[in-house]
């Protein structure tokens, strides 16, 4: 499940029995992280009634898509050892910044494609103006988020009578991809989760396959080490925030749907949440392990684990609680810093 | 002759107050020939009393961020919530009024949270930002949970705090009692070793600094700040409110770097946090007589992003010939 | 074994990581008043012996007793009076020269010196070990790395310790330089403290050491009083007695006719103001590259692989079809078949996170790109099996991660890497660091082999022994030029030590005869 | 036990608030309209007006501030509409308002006492303030009338002594909603009470007034609370987030109007059966509505925004004029509309996306008539004269 690209030797000697622990130590957080997600939807089954239902189902992986679309840009932001914290405002941005362009009678086609060019445009400034910062690009991202959302909303304000949030007609076929009842060529799954399966499959096969995706974990590992083999730091920093900047457009005009007009503050949990799924999945924000399998992993957790608590009654801000209280021993297992001692 | 060195040496050891400086020197021109009301008695009193929550979290994050390892403190504005819905919530829903047990909880909340915080880092080791994180979205929930929606009332004596009619309030003494906890830190050996902690953790270990020591101490004394944060928070907005402290993260965060401290560690100081919160506070004092009307709050926005930005680069363009002749 | 006037006592200490056995069932005691030297290979567990009685480190078993104490940390270590100058410098560079001095010697609260106290302390230690005024108050990191070395021992006098460890401390340092430390030393010696040193450099500790304890993986090989310490049995001890360097001659075979050079450099400077640097390198040739530490030979290595950028001019390659095309970048060697392999594995050699089989084969996969950019696995996958069979590498799963390997196989893998992707010329920059003899002999093996199949080696070493036998010609650098070009019967340990101090060839014959004499 | 708990509460605050009222002003009110004092949130403000002597510092002409929190919803820019576009240039032209002044906060407490402070510093008149915190501007208030600039809340109320509160009676109007609900669904069922903004005054009021008249029904069961923060896309996220978690069955939405569309979406796109769900003025909702007409048997109007506005707006002009404004808080009741009343406003071919408002027709919700009643020397304001 990891997307680690170590790739399995094709000669390999070691029996199978050793094999399989070998493997297992090389992917502790995965295999924790499916462990955690087994126990606890085999919790939901015991505690919850209906919460083995394929209306439940269909329900945590559509929360589950959104969240996993929003990480993407994070965990590979992640690898490189930063943080991008303007992903919430960049799919605000694009959620009102749609149906604004929609307005003006653009097709909603082109103007998604708009938005996500120009998510990747904005990603790859604040990556090319926060490179040299290394501590302190994420807030460089920040600002970046400030000033991106503070831009859209002033755009979209402009003539209008609404200041922030966008009325829209939305065209069915977007609120169809978002809907709990969406359809996909008929069949009863939103599609919105078949797009993630489908961005997902594609993530995991370039990084294991493509130049980009190796020079992700070399540089994590050792950036000195891979400007030896001529990895360019910059263009990889550069890409993994362009990537970011894209994917959280893409993220805000799929969110469109759901939120069934323009409004501004939909991307407001993915701030701490993409880092949460990132963080649960198991890629160290050290830069280095994990990748996006660990993600896709950590997003289903995260919403297993929402539901499972909303169906034990809990209130929102009791699972916020929860979560919170979850973060430091997940990262406690496998993410740990090493002692100042042996670091002299 | 003159002798300029001690000047010269004090020139390099701020130079990243430059920047923030001549920025508060920009918005104070600005705001005198755009809004002169600002600069009357009550004009000032008005700036003390919504800047200090702001000013005094910013200075709380300050020795957190001096201690490195880059844990800036995701969890400050939250906390500083915490304090609010819990002095609202609990101790004046007991009875509990007196501005002692006010102050005293309110300073030991933060400072005791802090030092969790300080203790998970050290024997748990994980990496400051992620307690913080997870410190962030605990919190935010707690506090939901003691209060769910706004309300309560702040004990009598703290109600008149809010009028900031005079210069001469309590909320200033709050402010000057935060400056003066800062200034007598920094007489300490302490503030010298947070420093060398923070500029070179293996270093100040090898040299016998008790690291562990200095980051609880960091953690005690931004709890601390905190704890008086929340109180001229509380008195702002005379009553409880589980959300709205929360943005004081981002705020703290942005007028920390406006204020020209490192993220990265060992830099930093009260003279920059709190120009760096003033600087803040004057841009959306200055934006607020533009009438952008419906668009105020967007620009508000806005211009921080803009003004973050352009302040990082320019901390990069500053110190980067340096880097480069320590190669 | 109490004896009261040790300073440092312990017995059957051992201590490791995770796989790693740093020190095994070790004793090492050192007395009140003298020079002890800790004499080791690299990765002979000298360093963590050290951080030990430093209190950085705590043993897994056995006995620490310093100055009457078992130190927990270094806090208490100090307490103790214990003071320790660490291999790599530490200095805060934002902070000031006297606040990097004076670090750790306050009170948790309380300032134990005034600020007019130690400014002028600050001022006049400086002054008398490094000759300069300097402004204490300036930040650290305006300076040159020299002055940060002076700064780091001032720390450890300042202290006025009973027990000073140097650990491979004078690398920063210039011979002048390293004279007025040893005056220091001894001064100290006399007043009482016991002062350690760990070092690898035999010529410094046949100077002033009373007494030497040597380890090898990890133990004590046994320790030698005054009178007994010189090269040979330090030799002897410090390596195993099968394994010696010199039984392994790799010379090239016979004189090479005079062949176009694969490498030219003329005048260049790849540092300001050096002396310009004339380089030739003929196919077959392995030529080794030495010099003090902060002499420029490091430089040059980086800036013949286009790491670092020449001041004035810029190496030539000479291509097989008679073009000649120049280095100006690391990517401009790469593809002109000139592969660089660092010592430094850590930092700039391997990917700690990856496996084994990865850490090789990121090396070649841009060369064997695809279809629309894809990997393909083929290529490397056969090379990673030749270069494994070459080196004779000990890998266990491939797909393991890279750490799992000893450091000494770590080493092997990244030069493999290098020779995978079949390059003209390889350049090393002392690959040999903390790896056993078995690795080195390996290595000169396959670098000969190479040489003698037409490519050539740039081979950078601190430890002149290694070029004995070995290398065809040595460029020792001095001043960021080259002093003297060595070949021949002058590849012998005096010449270079000789030119490396910058002495005149017959100074250092002078002193062969000497030594001959006596 | 948890509603009961709460009706007590209710009880008793009713007792306590209409004592107060007898005590202060609440025989100052015209007969006429004391009904629409009943049920009403036990906070809100019933004493005399502080301004009934009131003289401005200068004018007319007059600087008007409007310290707006929230500009996200249909329901604030038919506000701002009328402001700007209908009441500024009327009363421009008769000479009696300068300017002006918009500021927003989106919704930080903080931002807006930081505006409202510098309105006052600036030399507003007057301000008007729309909804917000109950207490938090409270001292932000005081500072104002100590300067001579009276503030005026409306569509919701604050508990400062120092302001007069224009609104409508939202406590009353969550009771009507949920009595209506609940008689809907046939008196039993759950329901999910979808708020405004927590911790704002006419969301509590109306949340608190909704419960009240729930507790009649004891096989109704508020299962969930969102907030929906008055905005059709926020309830939109959150309803259908929480019908994503909760696999129950929901028989009614208890939502309080500015959201409703957002709701109806929601539960349409949740692929569920359309519930009863208690509909304000949203001409989206009611478009559907009209299109539907099954759907529901009744709305109300709970806070017209164009109404409102006027209201508030009428309030402080008489106000400034020295009409003496006789009591603190100046209520009116929800008024109900029906299927026929929506084929009156909205054609057949609707649009279900409008962001328009239904008004009450005429001068229904705040006639001027009704508001001479609440001052001592009413006049009508356009035709005032010093």
């Amino acid at each position: 499940m990891t997307s680690t690209p170590n790739t399995t030797f094709p000669r390999m000697k070691a029996p199978a029995r050793g094999r399989m622990l070998q493997w297992i130590r090389c992917n502790r957080p995965s295999v924790i992280g499916v462990g955690l997600l087994v126990a606890l939807v085999v919790m939901g089954s015991l505690l919850v009634p209906g919460f083995i239902s394929v209306q439940n189902a269909r329900s945590i992986l559509l929360l589950a898509a959104f969240l996993g679309l929003a990480s993407l840009g994070q965990t590979m932001v992640a690898l490189l050892g930063g943080l991008d914290l303007s992903i919430p405002y960049v799919i605000g941005a694009a959620n009102i910044l749609l149906p604004s362009l929609i307005n003006t009678g653009m097709p909603a086609g082109l103007a998604m494609a708009i938005l996500v060019l120009a998510g990747l445009v904005v990603g790859a400034l604040n990556g090319a103006l926060s490179y040299k910062l290394q501590g302190q690009a994420l807030i460089m991202s920040l600002g970046f988020g400030f000033a991106v959302v503070g831009a859209a909303q002033i755009y979209t304000t402009l003539g209008s009578a609404v200041g922030g949030n966008v009325f829209a007609p939305i065209p069915a076929w977007l609120t169809n991809i978002a809907a709990f009842n969406g359809r996909f060529f008929g069949l009863p799954i939103p599609p919105v989760i078949v797009i993630w399966i489908a961005v997902t499959v594609v993530t995991l096969f370039i990084v294991r396959n493509t130049w980009f995706g190796h020079s992700l974990y070399a540089l994590g590992g050792s950036r000195v080490a891979a400007s030896r083999l001529l990895i360019s730091e910059f263009r990889t920093w550069l890409a993994v925030h362009a990537i970011s900047g894209g994917m959280s457009a893409f993220t805000g005009v799929l969110l469109l749907g759901f939120s069934g007009g323009g409004y501004v503050a939909v991307g407001d949990p993915y701030l701490f949440t993409t880092v949460a799924a990132v963080v649960i999945g198991g890629t160290s924000l050290l830069g280095g392990g994990g990748g996006y399998g660990s993600t896709v992993i950590g997003a289903l957790v995260l919403t297993v684990l929402t539901s499972l608590l909303v169906g034990m009654g809990m209130s929102f801000a009791a699972q916020q609680a929860v979560v919170g209280l979850l973060i430091i021993p997940m990262v406690a297992l496998y993410a740990r810093t090493p002692h100042i001692r042996s670091q002299i | 002759m003159i002798d300029t060195k001690p000047f010269r040496s004090l020139m390099r050891r701020n130079e990243h107050l430059f920047v923030p400086i001549a920025l508060f020197i920009v918005l104070l021109v600005a705001a005198a020939l755009r809004s002169p009301g600002l600069f009357t008695s009550s004009g000032v009193a008005g700036a003390i009393l919504v800047a200090a929550p702001l000013i005094l979290a910013t200075m709380a994050l300050t020795p957190i961020v001096m201690a490195g390892r880059g844990s800036v403190d995701l969890a400050v504005g939250p906390l500083l919530g915490f304090i609010n819905v819990t002095l609202v919530q609990w101790l004046v829903g007991s009875g509990w009024t007196s501005p002692v047990t006010i102050f005293a909880w309110a300073l030991f909340v933060g400072a005791a949270y802090q030092v969790l915080q300080a203790l998970v880092i050290i024997y748990v080791r994980v990496a400051p930002v992620i307690v913080t994180l997870s410190s962030y979205l605990f919190l935010t929930g707690v506090n939901l949970m003691i209060m769910p929606r706004a309300g309560g009332v702040v004990p009598e004596w703290m109600t008149k705090w809010g009028a900031g009619t005079s210069i001469i309030s309590p909320v200033l003494f709050v402010l000057i009692a935060g400056l003066a906890i800062w200034f007598v830190f920094t007489r300490t050996a302490f503030h010298i070793h947070l420093r060398m902690t923070g500029a070179d953790e293996r270093m100040a270990y090898t040299s016998g600094v008790r690291t562990n020591w200095v980051r609880i101490g960091a953690h005690l004394l931004g709890g601390m700040l905190v704890g008086l944060a929340a109180i001229c928070h509380t008195a702002l907005i005379s009553s409880g409110d589980p959300v709205q402290a929360g943005t004081y993260t981002l705020q703290a965060i942005t007028a920390l770097v406006l204020g020209g401290a490192s993220l990265s560690g060992g830099r930093g100081g009260a003279i920059g946090s709190v120009l760096g919160a003033l600087n803040m506070f004057l841009i959306s004092h200055l934006l607020a007589t533009f009438n952008f009307g419906m668009f105020s709050g967007f620009a508000t926005q806005i211009s921080f992003g803009l003004i973050l930005i352009i302040s990082l680069l320019i901390n990069v363009l500053l110190t980067a010939p340096k880097i480069q002749a320590m190669r | 074994m109490n004896d009261r006037t040790l300073a440092v006592d312990l017995s059957g200490v051992s201590k490791s990581f995770g796989e790693t056995r740093a020190l095994v069932n070790c004793q090492f005691s050192a007395r009140a008043g003298e020079v002890h030297a800790i004499v080791g290979e690299n990765g002979s567990g000298k360093s963590t012996l050290a951080k030990i009685i430093s209190g950085v480190l705590r043993e897994d078993s056995g006995e620490v007793h310093v100055l009457g104490a078992t130190p927990r940390n270094p806090v208490e270590a100090q307490a103790l009076g214990v003071a320790t100058i660490f291999q790599e410098v530490l200095v805060a560079d934002e902070a000031s020269v006297i606040d990097n001095l004076y670090v750790g010697l306050d009170g948790l609260l309380r300032r134990k010196f005034s600020a007019r106290q130690r400014e002028q302390e600050a001022r006049s230690l400086l002054k008398r070990f490094t000759g300069l005024d300097i402004d204490p108050s300036m930040p650290v990191g305006t300076l040159p790395l020299s002055i940060k070395q002076w700064i780091v021992i001032c720390r450890a006098i300042l202290r006025q310790p009973k027990l000073l460890i140097l650990d491979e401390s004078s690398a920063a340092l210039d011979l002048d330089a390293t004279m007025r430390l040893h005056g220091e030393i001894s001064r100290l010696r006399d007043a009482g403290t016991c002062v350690l040193i760990v070092t690898h450099r035999i010529s410094e500790l046949v100077r002033i050491a009373d007494r030497a304890t040597v380890l090898r993986d990890g133990s004590t090989m046994g320790v030698l009083d005054k009178v007994d310490i010189n090269e040979k049995n330090l030799l002897e001890l410090m390596t195993p007695r099968d394994r010696h360097v010199s039984e392994a001659d790799n010379r090239g075979s016979s004189k090479k006719a005079a062949l176009p050079p694969l490498m030219s450099i003329s005048d260049l400077r790849s540092v300001q103001g050096a002396e310009p640097i004339n380089f030739k390198l003929e196919p077959g040739t392995i030529v080794g590259v030495t010099g003090l530490d902060g002499q420029g030979h490091e430089r040059f290595i980086a800036t013949a692989v286009g790491i670092a950028s020449a001041h004035q001019g810029a190496p030539l390659v000479h291509l097989p079809d008679g073009s000649i095309a120049a280095i100006k970048k690391l990517s401009d060697a790469e593809a002109l078949g000139v592969a660089y392999v660092s010592g430094d594995r850590k930092r700039e050699g391997i990917f700690p996170d990856l496996s084994v089989f990865e850490n090789l084969a990121l090396g070649l996969y841009r060369d064997n790109l695809g279809p629309m950019g894809f990997i393909q696995r083929a290529a490397p996958v056969s090379a990673f099996a030749r270069e494994v069979q070459r080196f004779s590498i000990k890998v266990g799963n491939a797909s393991n991660k890279i750490t799992s390997l000893s450091g000494g196989n770590q080493q092997k893998v990244l030069v493999a890497r290098a020779f995978a992707k079949k390059p003209r010329l390889i350049v090393l920059n002392d690959p040999a660091r903390g790896v056993d003899l078995g690795t080195k002999r390996d290595f000169y093996r396959e670098l000969r082999a190479f040489a003698d199949d037409g490519g050539a080696v740039i081979y950078l070493s601190s430890e002149i022994e290694e070029f004995i036998g070995f290398a065809d010609r040595v460029d020792v650098f001095v001043d960021g030029g080259i002093f003297r070009s060595l070949t021949g019967d002058e590849i012998a340990e005096e010449p270079i030590l000789a030119a490396m101090f910058g002495q005149a060839l017959e100074a250092a014959m002078t002193f062969d005869m000497q030594r001959a004499a006596s | 036990m948890k509603a009961k708990l709460s009706s007590t509460l209710i009880t008793a605050g009713l007792m306590l608030s209409s004592q107060a009222g007898i005590a202060a002003g609440l025989d100052e009110i015209p007969p006429s309209e004391k009904a629409a004092y009943e049920r009403i949130d036990p906070q809100v403000p019933l004493g005399i007006s502080p301004l009934r002597d009131f003289k401005p510092k200068k004018g007319p002409p007059w600087k008007i501030g409007y310290a707006s929190n929230y500009a996200g919803n249909g329901w604030r820019a038919a506000i701002m509409d009328e402001f700007m576009n209908k009441l500024l240039p009327r009363y421009k032209e008769a000479g009696l308002v300068s300017d002006f002044v918009v500021t927003q906060s989106e919704l930080k407490d903080t931002v807006q006492i930081q505006q409202m402070r510098q309105m006052v510093d600036d030399g507003v008149d007057a301000i008007i303030i729309c909804c917000s915190n109950v207490t938090a501007i409270n001292q932000t208030i005081e500072y104002a009338y100590n300067k001579g600039v009276p503030v005026f809340s409306f569509s919701g109320y604050v508990t400062s002594p120092y302001a007069i509160n224009v609104t409508e009676n939202a406590a009353a109007g969550g009771y009507i909603a949920g009595k209506w609900l609940a008689e809907e669904i046939g008196g039993k069922g759950n329901v999910l009470l979808v708020s405004g903004i927590p911790g704002f005054a006419t969301s509590d009021s109306f949340d608190i007034g909704a419960k009240d008249a729930l507790t009649a029904f004891p096989d109704v069961k508020i299962v969930g609370n969102v907030a929906g923060n008055w905005t059709d896309q926020v309830a939109q996220v959150e309803v259908q987030k929480f019908l994503a978690t909760n696999p129950q069955q929901i028989d009614g939405m208890l939502v309080q109007s500015s959201s409703e569309n957002g709701v109806v979406n929601a539960v349409l796109q949740s692929g569920r059966p359309l519930m009863p769900i208690v509909l304000g003025g949203e001409a989206s909702a009611a478009c559907f509505w009209r299109k539907n007409p099954e759907f529901v048997s009744k709305s109300f109007h709970f806070w017209p925004p164009r109404a409102d506005a006027r209201m508030v707006w009428d309030v402080v002009m008489r106000t400034l004029q020295g009409q003496g404004p006789k009591v603190q808080s100046i209520l009116r009741p929800a008024l109900p509309y029906t299927i026929d009343d929506v084929k009156a406003a909205l054609p057949e071919d609707c649009d279900l996306n409008s962001t328009d408002w239904l008004e009450p027709t005429g001068d229904n919700w705040a006639p001027s008539k009704v508001l001479d009643g609440f001052f001592d020397k009413p006049s009508d304001p356009l035709t005032w004269k010093p």
